[in-house]
């Protein structure tokens, strides 16, 4: 049960890491401000939870994860799907809601995927992801692949049974699963001290016989580490584990929230002054790993990719109405069992022909 | 009488019941602070303080059984359950343990409790939050269930049901939160009895039943239809458990036709049981089938044109009601 | 063909299906050593071991939820949940999950699980492990729900879920267990297919329409009644979700009269929804008002002679068959 | 966080704690044993779980609860009704299902209860009455009582979420409550080590930040003593805490159960050998406290209560099946809202008279 908040102090990687890591986060960075524009010019509805200031934690945790491991989030789960490598522009059309989107227009911001990149799923129901994602990890190990899951969720989400029960299942069944404990301080409006009986998440895992650490979910490489370490172990020896990384969402909870009720400004602007992505920047440009026109040109490349996603996102057709009930049922050359209580059946729904008058 | 939204009729009777009652007390997710998901308890927890206005973790379980225990020893909690989504995890709580503690021990002891949630779907929040299953409460004995349709409806039953010695199941709308309408003023002990549904307009050549905001679609649909010279007669249920059937039947038996709508899935939902009912009651009177129309057969989809299809849209509930009044010759 | 229980069916699909499918695997609690509160897992822990017959901790939530992820990567689990009122503290992983997957994800992924569970009441087990809560899961897009009466269904359907891509809530009875009928011999690729209803009995004047334990009681009332010369239709519905009304209509058209008994409560039950639409679709054909027999809408007591006076007994069907045929006068 | 399983060493009780304490735990094993005879002669029904085995467990934990104080237990709940001082007659009477049980009958074996002793409940669901519990602690805060709340549970229980949750209500909210997790190391015929990731219940109570202790069981004065200290401190401060209590059941899980295919025989012979009745008596008779006589008389005693209460239980009346809506509502003053959905009304279930011919 160690403690590490300490920072990674040697920088151990390589440019083409440190590149690919800004990357990604400056990326998460900008696809998040442009769908906050998007979202306030009405073209994505519903609940939209923006990753501003999380970048690290979401692209530290995936980013050593291999081909066959997988990965599961909640619903804020943006920076998600984008640290995985889903195309940009799929993550942007699912936002519009267009059939071009990664989840056909049937998920949206709350439900992103991509299951070729083993990335099964946004969740919105706080905890519900946790048993699932136990059970990939069970498959894992039931068909003995050398591979991994990762589970993201909340600091708030711990409260709710299903943490529970997910962290026991997998300690009793040693599954190789590592549980990603996103600590941003809060759980809408509600601070994790007022919440948890043990607000540091990482000591729970002692409650199921489990390896627990915490790390500064604010440092890509200090998660980075702690991820691959735990990941290799869960592959290796079907140990799990409690990874909280902290961090501190900048914006509200959603986009229709401010996030400024329940959190003072001194607060805010103390996380604000650790950016995750400018400390890591400057970190990397001074160990002399990348330089800062680098950086300049891959703010420029996300910059084109996140306005080309929109565009292309804009242009996309929206699913056709008539499909409306085609993924209800997954086996669909049984689908014939239920055509007959669909809408237009003889003893369905409405609009068919009056069978009691012919 | 003032003119305030849905929601101010809500917080209204809880401010009421709160300053009346120094057993009533408020327990749920981001109500005080945060003023609740959807600010129906803003100002309360400034005005009662954290003991009468409780913020909660994410555990619904936990603290369902938490109102259910407090209410053993008396108190009577108000349970705000963020959307009806999320009381699936705490079905426990309400199911096997709220609705059977009474008649389970012998009627020894009683469990005083309201959970008020809000169903309801509109606003592209997709599958996990967009469902309306109050039908399942409905199914239950020993819970009282509640689903009123406009601002003094909500006042008056919220007081009834805060009074009421039973566990309540107060099923609210995230649509009609802003509509507004009018509610008596400086009566405080102004309730609305909960078992009774209520004719929201007359009309002599087919009746309407609704529950929740579906009403207000029913309305709506009246309107037009009379545009037509037909005059639609819509009954709003109110009360789902105990269900007050005769003053459907009653109307029935005057316009001979029924249709009622639903915001959920109609298969095994509330309609059926009105239709089964009413088909009963009402054998001799009906010229047509009973009709139904609810929500599309599907986890409700995110993109806008989908969610549109799926939901009880006016112009279904006019379609159907049109198709039922040509078919027994009325249009 | 081989004479067996309920029990015995359940077991040799599930033991045929382990054994044609490395994919299978069955998950629960007490399901191994202990051979199943119920025992339908009888020997399967020893022949198949730890890995294919996995016990549980008391964790419904977590282990229905691993079942959900593992048939997400293509297992294909039969998770046993020891009784379907445990199944309360499970609701959100079947329903705001298993049943919206397929469909929230676009399709791109499915999950092929298996839920059996066993509801019924009878043994003086108390409100609290007494329930018929099917109807529920029937109200649920995304969910196929069957519930076979006689072991021949039991087996075939049994394994027609388990070789279905769709999560599939699997319906048992704690008073069926032990009945015995005939099932196939050496067909290990014998299914039933979900989603059809059978007329297990022919008759001329009342259809009886049931599920589960309750088409036992449909038989025995429908031989008591032909001593009074009336024949009774008895149709088995067996499956909740897709639900074949064809069937019953067509029955309904020859009898021209129909009565529905189920185990569970009637208000809001399956019933509802078969009356209603029989109601509709047999309009012209029905002789008299579609009727609706089911437990008193009670929280089960203990006590056994509160007990029998709340069960759905075959004393309750036949007295409402009886009224239904006089009143139509056939009787 | 402090683990206690020494043995109390010198006997700091008078002689008439000795007594009380033996004669309700004579009383509990003669009720039990002859309540599983009458099970067998089939006036008992439905599900029957006997606490052989667990008598200190539960006269040991009650014994320190004032008046004021509730108690909350499981379906194994024969021994907390007897030792909260219920009648004997008519937990028997319960048993039987007649209407002069604790609960009229409705309720039986699983759900005892004794509103007049404060104690609320015997229930079915595995860990279905912590959350409940912890809400009549927050009733007791909530009118500052100076009281407390003790709730048992099986060991098994931990592993539902309603633990996690109820336990990590009491903590942040500072409740009065002393969870009492009866650890008698099988869940039906799941070992505690095969369900829980930690299969020490008591250091589960970290993860709440709360205190946990685990004491022997079979040992009276051990269970009480920590009962006691921890009641108190519920009542004084507000702080909630474990208790882990390990005991064994000497008889299978319930009455169907002959306890045999999951647990070595050896096993169960070493557990019997740690009787705690016997145990206690031989303890209390060498300190000089009572002498044997004494025993032998309170034996005599429990045995013609116990015999009583059956031939009582016998006699008494079964409900009324007229009686069978009576307690479905609470609010009979209000019933007559429900009377039109019921049984006979004109518009509800069958055996009216038919409205649509008349
Ligand atoms: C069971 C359940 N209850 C309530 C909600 C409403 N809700 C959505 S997100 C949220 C806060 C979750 O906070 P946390 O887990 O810390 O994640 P964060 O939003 O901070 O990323 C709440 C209460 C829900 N989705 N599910
Ligand atoms: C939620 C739930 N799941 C399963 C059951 C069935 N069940 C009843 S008792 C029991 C074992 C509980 O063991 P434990 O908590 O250790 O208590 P003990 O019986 O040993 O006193 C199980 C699995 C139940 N009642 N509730
Ligand atoms: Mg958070
Ligand atoms: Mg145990």
């Amino acid at each position: 049960m160690a403690r590490a908040e300490e920072r990674t102090t040697a920088l151990e990687i390589d440019p083409a890491d440190a590149r690919r890591l800004y990357r990604v986060m400056a990326l998460i960075r900008r696809f998040e401000e442009r769908t906050e524009e998007q979202y306030t010019r009405a073209r994505i509805g519903g609940y939209c939870h923006l990753a501003i200031g999380e970048e690290a934690a979401h692209a530290g945790a995936i980013d050593p994860l291999r081909e066959d491991d997988y990965l599961f989030a909640s619903y804020r789960d943006h920076g998600t799907a984008l640290a995985v490598g889903s195309p940009t522009a799929a993550v942007m059309a699912e936002l519009f809601g267009k059939s071009t989107g990664v989840a056909g227009g049937y998920g949206g911001s709350m439900h992103l995927l991509d299951v070729e990149r083993h990335f099964l799923g946004g969740w919105g129901i706080v905890g519900g992801q946790l048993p699932i994602a136990v059970g990939a990890a069970l498959a894992l190990d039931y068909t003995e692949a050398d591979a991994a899951v990762l589970c993201q969720f909340g600091e708030a989400a711990t409260n709710i049974g299903a943490f529970h029960e997910a962290l026991n299942l997998a300690a009793i069944w040693n599954l190789p699963i590592v549980f990603q404990c996103i600590n941003n301080l809060y759980g809408m409006g509600t601070s994790v001290t007022q919440a948890s009986g043990e607000p540091e998440q990482w000591k729970r895992a002692a409650a199921y016989g489990m390896h627990g650490e915490r790390v500064d979910g604010n440092d890509v490489l200090a998660v980075r580490e702690a991820s691959g370490r735990l990941l290799d172990q869960a592959r290796a020896e079907r140990r799990p584990a409690l990874l909280e990384t902290m961090t501190y969402r900048i914006r509200g909870h959603s986009v229709a929230d401010a996030g400024k009720v329940y959190r003072e400004r001194d607060e805010i602007e103390q996380w604000r002054s650790r950016d995750p992505i400018t400390s890591f920047a400057q970190r990397i440009v001074e160990a002399g790993l990348v330089d800062e026109s680098e950086l300049e040109e891959m703010r420029q490349e996300v910059e084109v990719e996140v306005a080309e996603a929109i565009k292309e996102a804009a242009a996309a057709p929206a699913p056709d109405p008539a499909q409306l009930y085609a993924h209800v049922y997954g086996d669909e050359a049984r689908g014939e069992q239920f055509a007959r209580m669909d809408a237009g059946a003889p003893f369905g729904e409405r609009e068919e022909t009056r069978s009691w008058r012919t | 009488m003032a003119d305030v939204t849905y929601r101010e009729a809500l917080r209204r009777a809880l401010d009421e019941e709160l300053e009346r009652d120094e057993r009533v007390y408020l327990m749920g997710e981001e109500i005080g602070r945060f003023e609740g998901s959807y600010k129906v308890t803003a100002g309360l927890w400034q005005k009662y303080g954290p003991k009468r206005v409780r913020e909660t973790p994410i555990a619904e379980e936990g603290f369902v059984g938490a109102g259910i225990g407090s209410a053993m020893l008396g108190l009577r909690p108000v349970v705000e359950i963020m959307t009806v989504n999320f009381i699936l995890v705490a079905m426990d709580m309400v199911v096997n343990h709220a609705a059977k503690i009474h008649q389970m021990f012998g009627g020894k002891v009683r469990v005083p409790l309201v959970i008020r949630t809000p169903g309801g779907a509109g606003a592209q929040l997709t599958a996990q939050h967009s469902q309306s299953l109050e039908v399942w409460f409905a199914h239950t004995p020993g819970l009282k269930v509640v689903a009123p349709s406009n601002p003094r409806d909500a006042y008056g039953m919220l007081k009834a049901a805060i009074r009421d010695d039973d566990p309540v199941l107060f099923h609210e709308n995230l649509v009609l939160y802003n509509l507004t309408g009018e509610i008596p003023d400086g009566d405080e002990d102004f309730t609305v009895p909960l078992g009774r549904a209520a004719v929201v307009r007359e009309g002599s050549d087919l009746t309407i039943v609704a529950h929740s905001f579906t009403v207000r679609r029913a309305l709506t649909v009246a309107d037009r239809l009379s545009q037509s010279g037909v005059e639609v007669e819509v009954v709003d249920l109110r009360s789902l458990r105990p269900l007050d059937i005769e003053t459907v039947a009653e109307s029935v038996r005057r316009t001979n036709r029924l249709l009622i709508a639903e915001e959920g899935w109609s298969t095994y939902g509330v309609g059926a049981e009105i239709a089964a009912r009413i088909s009963r009651a009402c054998f001799d009177d009906l010229d047509a089938p009973v009709e139904r129309v609810g929500q599309a057969e599907v986890s409700m989809p995110y993109a806008k044109p989908l969610e549109l299809a799926a939901l009880t849209q006016e112009e279904k509930i006019e379609a159907a009601a049109r198709s039922l009044l040509r078919e027994s010759g009325v249009l």
